[in-house]
């Protein structure tokens, strides 16, 4: 239907114009550029609200299961003639029951939009505060439990176990491990900051960088599959779009566009200085 | 090792501890006390080192290559003319990453101001906009030079990682800044940004702890803060002694970490062969 | 001799434009005249496999669809796979989104394969609980108490109507957990926050770039093998027997792997040509 | 200063203790904020926040139009772009049978549209650039300099050809007469002496080539050479190892800030 097809269309020039980036900076990639950027801010606006502020903070404080004739649901009634759609009749049914201690992250969220003005741009710094407090206790307990003592448990090798085989290519094996012990604890040691890298340390150190460099080029090695991976998703769509129930969109968008881009390189070429604007 | 009031502040938690357990330790999660003793222990190392190095003691600290840079980087563009991008991350002030982003983003907007160079910060999340304004703003005060703060210098584009990327690369190809500094935390589009900056030929370093993009720093960028580097980026840039114990008390911990690496593999192999029956895997639970 | 080193030094600092078409043709080609290389399973796929493979008779199997359309050319046929292997032997299944956009990408695969492929009722053989906002949030409330979280499922009919759903008030009531992630919050947040606390058994398809973060949790043992990027996805299709976009995108990944092998030879040998001539003069 | 300073590196500690040491105290209020209303809290805050963000985007671009800067035009984009997504979102949804709320992710809406014909294709097309970033990334980077620049290069390569099909393809004994060449253009480099070289690969290809033969030149053995098991060794062990010590430090870094922000030793994210 028509939805579908003006939809392809729209979604080809915008690949395409991305894509064009990759030759050079120009107005298809800036007109894309700009959609996203646009368009991105709008829709996580929208989606924040109707996902946390509605559905968690409203329906925790208005729950539709203890709703009553009180003042409290006087001022959601209140709220209810300006957009029934935020404020449905009779509370919001999201599954919450009431919690008034959301109103501390409610009036942290109004100073928040207070700061807004410069007289009031200090409001901000209690949100950020709790921010701040938050991530530093879950962030530090969550990573020293995984990172730390979780990786300090599988390094903790081994040595007598009887059917582990000398050396295996495949597997766990005694030497396997010690290359696990040996590159886990020189690795941490290139970490060391109080300490000159020099001498017998510098030796043991540099053995970490080495790990850390195999480590880097694996983890290179592994992204190229992937990257390549979302290339082939993009051309695969392309060729979907290109075929005739979508009225060859993709051969139409790419002639038009570098028909264009050929046309602007060869003015160019006449006067260098005028770089696309 | 003569910081008395340490030694009885520390022996009197241990005391406090003691007597609370063996009073049946009420309302306490049991199973995670490997984890509570472990952040008390690195906790006191921290602390212990942090008194050591406000006491006036000389601490060592040896140099790490991206951090000298910096201040390079920043002069460079003053004599270029040219702006300096500094990214701290894609992620909010909820990551412990982009705090230490913005407290970065402090000491480098010192320099901007000393430099007179101008600044340009795209952020990604609206609090990290107003925590990055305020401490550009306290810097530049500090250096004394109000005048030449102005609130766009930091502004914010979008939540959306790529249309991020997308609007970053386009300051960097249309403003073509002479150093580009990215510090947070960063996902995929580390490589866009790392191989669009290298492209205008712009100066790039990198801090980061976001583990899968170190190996796309360290290609692309001409300098990167590993992991811990990153952490200890403030300590370098403020030369302020309490953050320098702090890291001289980091060093420490590591040395605890080893010791329990290499004595845990005796213990393992003391229980494997029955000498002991003391399972090193099982006390350090992970729950 | 001279001419030939000339011309790699000539070639070994190109305009990265031609690596990019290079690259394009290098990926067009193979989708147009497919070449059939054969996929051989990793140890990492072959364990996921196995694993659920071994799963007793209609267990209850939670997935979770954390990843997004840019990252679904990677992911989506893994989850397709993991599901006709599920169905295939007759599990329940459940499943959740930590990302927004994961719904979207859920309902098409479950209605693929679940409604279309393999016949089966809504409610009775699979649900789609759907996306809650919080992050590490939701797996911490799904580890405590699913139906505090999903009163209500993705289609907005209440968790208590529907039959499956019966015998299922916390993570612990699943057999086993396949969690399809693409970043954060992802597998890392279900190992720490869900798998280890409460020993149900987690396999995970993650992307490329994210293989190299989870892997130290399979060497521990603390998730039971990876499904790697989209060559994951491929052996998986290929030990199931069922080839989809994974096994297409295959020929047209390892002609790419390829090329750039060849650009980095190339480089490195101008390189040695530029650092011998600069040694002489 | 009370209220500019102190109350928030107080609302740091207060918050830091309880959401660090919650996890130890058995106790149910103590236990639902560190579980769960800690990081919804946040989330509402953001929620919040990201009102400030698009004002902020709107207010920049708007300037930018009314000022007639360099690329004005574009600017149009961006502002149309903004208000269309937040009519979709707030204004129109496009599918009356849905109710507000779940317009945002229900099939039939204006913001589906936007999701599946603007959005989505844009996301996947940014990352998908990467593909070509990679390869020009890996040309220019991926050069011997150095020893730990090769270590680098050289695991890089092993993993990427034996993570594909095409790897599986390759013989190890391929790889053993690969390595004897370069073997020789190694010693060349080094001795310089024709005559060395000569002997050596002759001596190598004798070697390889008898052994092979006489093992009937199976293709994954010596399993060491052979690619798809050579790059599992590399990327179970030693890459493992590399992985976890960053890991450490990345905990280890992670704790100590943390502490230093709730001990309010840094507070210059609140200003000096």
């Amino acid at each position: 239907m028509f939805g579908e097809i003006f939809g392809a269309w729209v979604a080809v020039f915008l690949t395409f114009a991305i894509f064009s980036f990759l030759y050079k900076d120009n107005p298809f990639y800036k007109i894309a550029e700009h959609i996203f950027v646009g368009v991105s801010a709008g829709y996580w606006t929208s989606m924040f609200f109707w996902t946390q502020i509605q559905p968690n903070l409203f329906g925790r404080l208005w729950p539709s299961a203890q709703y009553s004739d009180g003042f409290w649901y006087g001022i959601y009634n209140f709220f209810g003639m300006i957009s029934s759609s935020i404020f449905p009749e009779g509370g919001i049914d999201k599954g919450h029951d009431m919690h008034l201690t959301y109103l501390i992250p409610f009036a942290l969220g109004i100073m928040m939009l207070l700061s807004l003005f410069k007289k009031l741009s200090w409001f901000a710094r209690w949100g950020i505060a709790y921010t701040v407090g938050m991530a530093a206790g879950l962030r530090a307990y969550g990573y020293l439990n995984s990172n730390v003592l979780g990786q300090i448990r599988g390094t903790i090798i081994p040595l007598a176990d009887p059917d582990l085989p000398m050396f295996s290519l495949l597997g766990a094996s005694h030497f396997n491990n010690l290359i696990i012990l040996v590159g886990t604890v020189t690795g941490l040691l290139y970490f060391f900051f109080s300490k000159e890298h020099k001498g017998n340390f510098g030796k043991v150190t540099r053995v970490g960088i080495y790990f850390l460099m195999i480590s880097f080029g694996a983890s290179f090695g592994f992204a190229v599959m992937g990257r390549i991976s979302l290339l082939i998703g993009r051309f695969v769509e392309l060729i979907t779009y290109s075929s005739a129930q979508y009225h060859h969109a993709t051969l139409w968008v790419l002639v038009i566009m570098v028909g264009l881009l050929g046309y602007s390189a060869y003015n160019d070429k006449d006067n260098p200085e005028t770089e696309g604007s | 090792m003569n910081d008395r009031d340490f030694m009885i502040s520390v022996g009197g938690i241990s005391l406090a501890f003691l007597i609370y357990w063996f009073a049946g330790h009420p309302y306490f999660v049991t199973e995670r006390l490997v984890m509570f003793l472990t952040i008390m222990i690195f906790s006191g190392t921290l602390m212990f080192y942090i008194r050591k190095a406000r006491r006036g003691e000389d601490i060592f600290l040896r140099d790490i290559p991206g951090l000298k840079a910096i201040e390079e980087a920043v002069g460079r563009s003053t004599e270029m003319g040219k702006p300096v991008l500094y990214v701290p991350g894609i992620m909010d002030m909820d990551q412990v990453e982009t705090v230490a982003g913005v407290i970065v983003l402090g000491h480098v907007s010192k320099m901007t101001a000393r430099y007179e160079t101008t600044l340009n910060v795209p952020v990604s999340r609206a609090i990290v906009m107003k925590a990055a304004q305020e401490a550009c703003k306290e810097s530049y005060l500090m250096e004394g030079r109000p005048d030449m703060f102005h609130d766009d210098m930091v502004h914010y584009l979008t939540d959306e990682q790529f249309a991020f990327a997308a609007g970053v690369n386009g300051i960097m190809v249309r403003e073509k800044p002479a150093a580009c500094l990215y510090m947070g935390k960063f996902y995929a589009e580390s490589l866009i940004l790392a191989e669009t900056g290298n492209s205008i030929g712009a100066i790039q370093i990198a801090g980061t702890a976001s583990q899968a993009q170190i190996p796309f720093f360290v290609t692309a960028c001409d300098y990167t803060l590993i992991g811990e580097e990153f952490f200890a980026a403030s300590a370098y840039l403020s030369q302020r002694p309490e953050l320098i114990g702090g890291v001289k008390g980091q060093d420490m911990i590591k040395v605890i970490v080893i010791a329990t690496i290499l004595g845990g593999v005796l213990l393992r192999l003391l229980n494997d062969i029955g000498l002991i029956n003391f399972n090193i895997l099982q006390f350090l639970k992970v729950t | 001799m001279k001419y030939i080193s000339d011309l790699i030094l000539k070639m070994s600092s190109v305009d990265r434009r031609w690596i990019f078409l290079v690259i394009a043709l290098s990926v067009i080609l193979p989708l147009y005249f497919p070449l059939g290389l054969p996929i051989r399973p990793t140890p990492t796929t072959q364990q996921v496999y196995d694993t659920i493979d071994a799963l007793p008779h209609g267990s209850k199997i939670l997935v979770s669809c954390e990843y997004g359309p840019s990252t679904k050319p990677e992911i989506h046929p893994m989850v397709l796979s993991v599901l006709r292997h599920l169905f295939k032997n007759e599990h329940k299944v459940y499943v959740t989104c930590l990302w927004p956009d994961g719904q979207f990408l859920a309902s098409e695969a479950l209605d693929l394969v679940g409604r279309d492929e393999y016949g089966l009722t809504y409610g009775e053989d699979y649900v789609l609980l759907g996306f809650r906002p919080g992050n590490e949030a939701v797996v911490k409330g799904i580890v405590s108490d699913i139906r505090k979280l999903y009163t209500i499922d993705a289609k907005g009919t209440k968790v208590t109507e529907i039959p499956m759903m019966n015998g299922v008030n916390r993570f612990e009531d699943f057999d086993f957990l396949f969690s399809a992630s693409a970043g954060y919050p992802g597998t890392i947040e279900w190992v720490q926050y869900a798998a280890d606390p409460t020993n149900v058994p987690m396999s995970t398809g993650t992307t490329s770039i994210q293989v190299n973060e989870v892997m130290p949790y399979v060497a521990a043992g603390q998730v039971q093998g990876i499904l790697a990027g989209m060559p994951g996805a491929a052996e998986y299709e290929a030990l199931i027997g069922v080839p989809g976009i994974g096994t297409s995108g295959m020929d047209a990944q390892s002609i790419a792997h390829l090329v750039i092998v060849l650009f980095i030879v190339l480089g490195n040998v101008g390189y040695l040509i530029e650092r011998n001539r600069s040694k002489k003069y | 200063m009370l209220w500019k300073r102190h109350i928030p590196i107080l609302i740091v500690a207060v918050i830091g203790s309880l959401t660090l040491f919650g996890w130890f105290i058995d106790e149910p209020n103590i236990k639902a904020f560190v579980n769960d209303d800690a990081t919804q809290w946040f989330d509402i805050l953001a929620s919040f926040a990201i009102f400030l963000g698009g004002f902020n985007l709107l207010k920049m671009q708007l300037q930018k139009v009314l000022r007639k800067k360099q690329g004005w035009q574009y600017s149009l984009f961006a502002i149309g772009g903004f208000i269309l997504a937040i009519i979709a979102g707030f204004f129109y949804k496009g599918n009356p049978d849905v109710a507000w709320g779940t317009h945002v992710t229900a099939d039939g809406t204006l913001f589906k549209w936007i999701f599946m014909y603007i959005f989505a294709p844009l996301g996947a097309t940014m990352f998908a650039l990467l593909a070509f970033f990679v390869a020009s990334a890996s040309y220019r980077a991926f050069r011997i300099r150095n020893f730990e620049a090769t270590l680098l290069l050289v695991s890089g390569i092993i993993i990427m050809i034996g993570r594909v099909p095409l790897g599986s393809s390759i013989s190890s004994w391929f790889i053993l007469y690969l390595l004897v060449l370069i073997g020789g253009i190694a010693i060349n480099s080094v001795f310089k002496n024709k005559q060395y070289t000569a002997i050596f690969v002759s001596v190598g290809i004798i070697i390889v080539t008898s052994a092979g033969s006489s093992m009937g030149w199976p293709l994954d053995q010596p399993g060491i050479f052979y690619l798809p098991h050579l790059q599992e060794w590399i990327y179970m062990n030693p890459n493992v190892a590399g992985t976890r010590s960053i890991m450490m430090g990345i905990g280890l870094g992670i704790f100590a800030t943390s502490i230093r922000y709730i001990l309010g030793i840094e507070k210059s994210y609140i200003g000096e």
